[in-house]
């Protein structure tokens, strides 16, 4: 079962949640990132999300191999959605269990910086004046 | 000379006007990507960009094999 | 409607985690504890949670103002078991909405590690040799 | 001279035998907890419980209120 997936429509969070469950695992954090109604200043309405998806499948599953690795979890997952978004909705989610929480965190967070930074996935975002763009942050702007 | 397949995404799609093309290239991927950035008019200098042969991550100084999937991936934001 | 609450029964996530949904939030981060199957070396069979309810609601609550505060979050929430639970069991959720995953996160740890030091919860653990004991930590013990 | 009565949790109402109790009482609440530890038997010195009174946490030095709940707080294990 691929622990990193991309989804082209909206999905549901709890089974996903349900596989990382563990008898052992008694810490579990997750992130999600939602569209929001704005960005660098700029009142959006939505966005589409596109992905070279062969690419960002075997990425994302790399990351939460290497997130296995390094740090002291039991399980972790992640998804991302493509296509048309509106604003509110779920863009992507990461999920880990582990026996202590302080690994939970640091491998949740470490996942999500992960795929924004090397996954290959793009927003093109829409405004309220009518125009768009696709984003291309500079590395620095990723954080 | 090798036969490759170029994939283009986000702004260097819109920029191509195409999705993908086929064409034939002598030399490194560095210097297609220079080739094809002249002839489409792409923003994104090459330090801004990576590239990936058949679905792998690759240096821009490695030769495209013949019959390879091209990809030139721009700076990603997704999250 | 309280941020923080006690729960003498099992809960649902899902109504708690709507309610953080913010338009102008891109962020969210949640934490869950879980019981676990063992604890410092012991196999658990399962635990009861005990609150100073009153006084419990209050601090839980000062925690959550004291996050939004400190934090540039949009909203949280935490609510805590009490009762009978077994392994698997779901013994406390905090959900955090932010413009930012950053203090998302960061807010996330400092409401679970403030609700595992401050609030009046007592843990009493059942081993499957058949003893229990109340769980007393120290302070250095919380990490 | 105040009357009190007193919550016990956790490890401390299973050496008092009980949920609380009333008593009168004369001095501060260290006095109190000093007083009610040697007569159950309370395993944890004073170092490591914390009091509150009618649901705010206090300081030791404290007087009790006539009429007053108090609460003995041992080390907290939620979460």
């Amino acid at each position: 079962m691929a622990r990193f997936a991309i989804a082209d429509a909206a999905f549901d969070i709890a089974p996903l949640r349900e596989r990382l469950l563990r008898a052992e695992a008694g810490a579990y954090a997750s992130f999600e990132g939602w569209v929001r109604n704005h960005n660098e200043g700029r009142a959006a309405t939505g966005l589409r999300y596109e992905a070279y998806r062969a690419l960002a499948e075997a990425e994302g599953e790399r990351i939460i191999d290497e997130a296995l690795e390094r740090f002291a979890i039991a399980d972790a997952a992640c998804v991302h959605r493509i296509g048309e978004l509106a604003v509110g909705d779920l863009a992507v989610w990461v999920g880990v269990s582990a026996g202590h929480r302080g690994a939970a965190f640091t491998a949740c967070r470490w996942i999500i910086d992960e795929v924004k930074s090397r996954v290959p996935i793009w927003k093109h975002e829409r405004y309220v004046e009518g125009d768009a763009q696709w984003l291309h942050p500079q590395q620095q702007d990723l954080q | 000379m090798a036969r490759v397949t170029v994939l283009y995404f986000a702004s260097l799609r819109d920029a191509a006007g195409c999705d993908s093309e086929s064409l034939d290239h002598d030399g490194d991927l560095a210097t297609l990507y220079r080739i094809l950035r002249a002839r489409h008019g792409f923003a994104l200098p090459i330090e801004r960009v990576r590239v990936a042969m058949d679905g792998a991550f690759v240096g821009w100084g490695d030769p495209p094999r013949n019959g390879a999937e091209i990809a030139f991936i721009p700076p990603v934001s997704g999250g």
